[in-house]
């Protein structure tokens, strides 16, 4: 680990020191789901609350019936987002419908807050496009599955924000070995020097397939990789909602107000397999794993909840029967959709089709060649 | 109407294509004040501001990035990348975004971009400045490829391609940037994209050509009017995706046909023409194809460009031998 | 002697091209512990240890370029790229450096390395886990593109591409990783670079294929037999530089020419073998030239992906029609 | 500018810090050329410091000289360095000859320190490949024409050194401008969780053609950008050859000794036009231009070697000529080289060429096509 490497030989000779910085860090409900103090006043009003809570149950269900569904074949490689709901969830909860979440595969948790239908994720990880035909944020982008390649995306959406004066935010969730990438960097370069409405909400969830962090950078944070690009960097326990939704907030305030960007590193933990296709046994200690369990954020939350006697047996029992219904119903709506025509293929390719292209069309729709 | 060189006649379409519509931004290294390495972007800053001309940082990957953002959110960014040898850490976010945006999201989000860049061979130039690798934008399915090889067409496809709702790869040949003047009226009117330019009819041989090696190409159908062989010209114009139509028509009419380009020959996009002739005009093929190109070497530095570009003479050699061909 | 998958067949040359050369390097994401998504470098942390198997940071370009370092300095570094479709931010730096490299300094650096990626469609993986990209290297002069169709192939070739003094990017077919096992022998043998394999001897027609797409072609071979079309399989297998004699070859004693490739049709490598039989082959072909590909489309998500990859009834009826072409 | 800049709220909320930087700074030999206290001792040694002086001369007379050339049409565009000799100079005295050096297009100075010949680079810039056929240091790499992309070469060479166990190290010089793209923090990051042998110089003239720094990047300094890879990172005066030649020592030396990367971002001006091809008048004022030459590395230095008595006027005079001889022998070698056979494009294509090409080769060798 490498922070201010030079300082004590820099003091030692008394050196002229021409920049300085700090990394803060950032918790309000501990691990044990106590409430830490100088929490934000939302933290005690349970109409924010508890939906931030619902929303990590259905989102908790929804992951475990996709699992569910690969296993079964009725679904194709798929990468949960068990152990993080709460940073999709909280970051989600601070944007208006107007800003635009750009994000990798893992933001179930998001999107769906978002509105992207249950049904739409699974057509979309079942291998059909028609599922990034978002009904409800429509200008959101699809998830970006080469890594760090929709952070430069989120940059030029900003722009654009911008360029309109428009009081909108480009929210973007990208993943701890995203942060390795060029793209990343040159976004957060350009978010810098032109002051944009950009958040950059790094989800260090540990792990990128079988690379630690420790093995992917030699920083001691993922947030001060934000000084290379001249913006605040900030760390927060990602497995606290109230933390979550608190600096975000403040971040997205600041883009919306002329502040520029900001960048959040969102500690937490990614508790299953990579994806469906990932054996994590291979690379990780189980001793590892559970220890992260004791992290869980929807534990955290319940308890905090139930302590503040807004949460009770039966209303968990409720709401684990309506999200399993929701799931359920959704499962129902994808396995009913028919597969997309072989020549929808050609449907969206270019606004219209060239002339060139049209007997490839045909010959598809006629099937073979 | 106005004489213009082709440069000229870029910055005319760029300012044309501002000035009728708001959404059009202009942007990349050192377009701004000093107004591109090659001028093509002089005046648009002082006219359009610099909300418009955007100077960005030292970038490619953002820089096309940030397009595919803008283009998403209804802009259509025109991004200027220096010179083709520093287009590359681009091609990821041409082939896995900007590309397929449109199709990932079923219509929902679109990338009306277009990016510009010089290419080509031929003004003694450092390493990288040389580039004719038009082909590997050409085998990209979701996206146009196009190469202006004179003034008014370079005006008139410009227009088109920032028009154009789908990402348009715009390659200019420095070697014609400043090689002739035209009269070009600055009347925004656009030349269609997806379709070649017959430059010359003529019954004896087709040559097929596009960007700067078009300049030989005219040469050589004047040298071979003097043997008494006359040759029919086509500017392929756009590259991808191709106008063969009006190819196969022109050879089915001559029989005979040579492709010329600047790119190397292996597996550039003159292999695609031959091919879909072998496919689909065989029959009327008297003669052999035969393709003039660029060696599959690196391009050399300066002191043997010319060894390495096609020459005019090369285009008559070949276009001889399959007009005599038995 | 032991019966191994391809996948199985390439741990085994790695091992053994780092076992007889302490040069050879792998490096790449997850191929240490994890041993590669696809288990292709499993063991190999085990037994040569973590300096001789480099699990990387998630940063393609880097991948690429510090290969291009450890390559001039004399390692034979092998880079794993985890999908094809995340090779492309390597792109820049295999043509501006990898295969420039000793042509720029007059052969005093070289770069003999590999980059090693899985390829294709077929195996209802998510989006950019499906790309057949190979005309883009193979347009990329100084390098070579091998894709391997086969255990015994992928075993020869890939240890002849380690033992190369230049760059070879080694593209290998997913869908056949674990599509059958063979016999292969640890020896350490090399099989040629730059040349085709005769998979099957024939009279009447000259398939070409490479890669997954061997698979349905051999298929086809054999339900034209039964029809009595007897056919010559060829695997390129080097897609560039192309043994184009042997192909000519074929095609002189055939007179008649299927390709079959899972890219897209255009500017695909189809089109250059094709473009090169038009040019030298013409007289010996009695039927018009057909290629089977995908479409021009971007590789569909897993629910169309059968539809969007050339079957075997593809093949037989273009072999059909190029038989029966009068 | 955006150094630390939550700090302020961050203590205002006491806000737990849980990473530190900061970034110092370093002159020894100020503009006017006074030697500032607890200055190194080699800066004492005239053995030492006049070798430095006579190889910034011959480096301004050569790059003259080459626009000169390029003015009469004798040799292609044309990158001068002038005005930031003393960087190049300085960090090439510190390096071995068993050192790898890989750098941009404008780094003759330590190029011609390193033994590439005067005439290699005549050849180069005049358009022949034979120019990067070094005869001096072996492998070292040729320029790197598109920016950045040097810096992973780098770190792959640093990687050979620590696989090998060789006590060498990579010296890696790039520009402002290319501190902005991906490349360059792609490497930065694994040098530093490797722990490699590399040494980042990072010469900030101020511009990148008509980009001034202000307008790359919203880091108050480029050295603080090292803190994203998790290693040291400094700034200096790098019209000072002594600070130049002590800091990377220093760095060196750290790297040798198993000790790691650093960057050193190196405060100097591009004196002169981006290129031959380029005219900054278009973009900067005349103003800028004659206040950088008041810090000239060339007087300063001479300025401090004359007032210690190492140097008078005719050691001068007599340098001028020493050089000034030295280039016109090899603009003579350089013109008096016959240009390369066409065919030549293929003897180092591959160590063999495949038979596949021969007929290109021999269509070559024989003329046209
Ligand atoms: C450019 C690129 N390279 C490699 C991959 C293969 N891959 C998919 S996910 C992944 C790890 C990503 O880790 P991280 O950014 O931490 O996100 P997480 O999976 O932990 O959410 C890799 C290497 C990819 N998708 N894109
Ligand atoms: C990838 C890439 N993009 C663009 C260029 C064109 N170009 C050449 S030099 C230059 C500016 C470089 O600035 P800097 O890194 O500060 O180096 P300097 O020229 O100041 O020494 C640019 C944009 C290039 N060579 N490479
Ligand atoms: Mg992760
Ligand atoms: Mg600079």
């Amino acid at each position: 680990m490498n922070d201010n490497p030079d300082k004590a030989s820099a003091q030692a000779r008394k050196e002229k020191i021409v920049a300085e910085f700090e990394i803060p860090y950032r918790q309000y409900l501990d691990a044990s789901g106590r409430l830490l103090g100088d929490a934000p006043a939302f933290a005690n009003n349970r109409e924010i609350v508890l939906p931030l809570y619902r929303a990590t149950m259905l989102t908790r269900i929804f992951d475990n019936k996709a699992i569910a569904l690969q296993r079964t074949g009725q679904l194709g490689t798929y990468p949960s987002c068990i152990g993080q709901e709460a940073v999709g969830v909280g970051y989600a909860s601070v944007m208006t419908d107007k800003d635009v979440m750009l994000t990798t595969y893992r933001e179930q948790a998001a999107q769906i807050w978002r509105g992207v239908t249950l049904a739409e994720l699974l057509l979309y990880w079942g291998g059909d496009e028609r599922g990034c035909d978002y009904k409800g944020p429509r200008e959101d982008f699809p998830v970006a599955v080469p890594i760090a390649t929709q952070v430069p995306h989120a940059v030029g959406v900003a722009t654009a924000f911008k360029l309109r004066h428009e009081p909108r935010v480009a929210v973007c969730a990208l993943g701890d070995g995203a942060t390795s990438k060029g793209d990343f960097y040159e976004a957060l370069n350009l978010a810098g020097v032109w002051q944009l409405p950009v958040v950059f909400v790094v989800i260090n969830n540990h792990w990128a397939i079988s690379m630690p962090v420790a093995k992917q950078t030699a920083t001691k944070t993922l947030a001060q990789k934000a000084i290379a690009g001249g913006i605040p960097g900030i760390q927060i326990d990602g497995n606290d909602v109230i933390a979550v939704r608190e600096v975000v907030g403040e971040a997205i305030a600041r883009a919306r107000n002329g502040g520029g960007p900001s960048l959040i590193e969102a500690l937490t933990y990614r508790m299953r397999d990579h994806t469906t296709a990932d054996d994590a046994t291979r690379y990780r200690r189980e001793e590892e794993v559970s220890a992260a369990w004791k992290t869980d954020p929807i534990v955290r939350l319940r308890t905090y909840i139930g302590a503040n006697g807004w949460w009770s047996k039966e209303d968990e029992e409720q709401l684990v029967i309506e999200c399993k219904d929701k799931v359920e119903a959704a499962v129902a709506e994808y396995l009913a959709t028919p597969p997309p025509e072989p020549q929808s293929m050609f449907d969206h390719l270019f606004e219209t089709l060239p002339a060139s292209l049209e007997w490839q069309r045909k010959k598809l729709a006629g099937g073979g060649k | 109407m106005s004489e213009v060189t082709m440069v000229g006649a870029i910055t005319m379409a760029l300012a044309r294509a501002m000035a009728d519509d708001e959404r059009v931004l202009v942007l990349g290294e050192d377009v701004g004040r000093n107004g591109g390495v090659f001028r093509a972007t002089e005046g648009l800053l002082e006219r359009f501001g610099g909300e418009r001309v955007m100077d960005t940082p030292l970038a490619e990957t953002v820089i096309a990035g940030m397009s595919v953002g803008l283009a998403a959110q209804g802009f259509r960014p025109v991004a200027e990348f220096q010179f083709m040898g520093f287009i590359y850490p681009a091609l990821d976010q041409l082939i896995c975004h900007a590309s397929r945006l449109r199709n990932r999201t079923r219509g929902r989000l679109s990338c009306p971009l277009v990016f510009r860049s010089p290419m080509g061979a031929g003004i003694h130039a450092p390493e990288h400045h040389s580039e004719s690798t038009e082909a590997l934008f050409a085998h990209i399915p979701g996206m146009r490829v196009v190469v202006p090889s004179s003034p008014s067409r370079a005006y008139g496809l410009l227009l088109a391609a920032i028009a154009d709702p789908d990402p348009v790869v715009f390659l200019e040949p420095t070697r014609l940037y400043r090689a002739h003047k035209e009269e070009v009226n600055d009347n925004g009117e656009k030349l269609p994209l997806d379709s070649c330019f017959v430059l010359r009819e003529g019954r004896n041989v087709t040559l097929v050509a596009w960007g700067a090696v078009i300049k030989e190409t005219l040469e050589a159908a004047q040298d071979l009017a003097e043997e008494g062989i006359d040759a029919e010209v086509i500017d392929l114009a756009t590259v991808s995706p191709i106008d063969f139509e009006t190819i196969l028509a022109s050879v089915e009419k001559t029989g005979r046909l040579v492709i010329i380009h600047e790119a190397p020959r292996n597996c550039g996009v003159g292999a695609e023409i031959a091919a879909r002739i072998a496919e689909r005009g065989l029959l009327s093929l008297q003669a052999p194809i035969e393709r003039v190109t660029a060696y599959d070497t690196v391009v050399p530095l300066p002191k043997l460009e010319n060894a390495y570009m096609p020459q005019a003479k090369d285009i008559v050699e070949a276009a001889r031998r399959v007009v005599t061909f038995q």
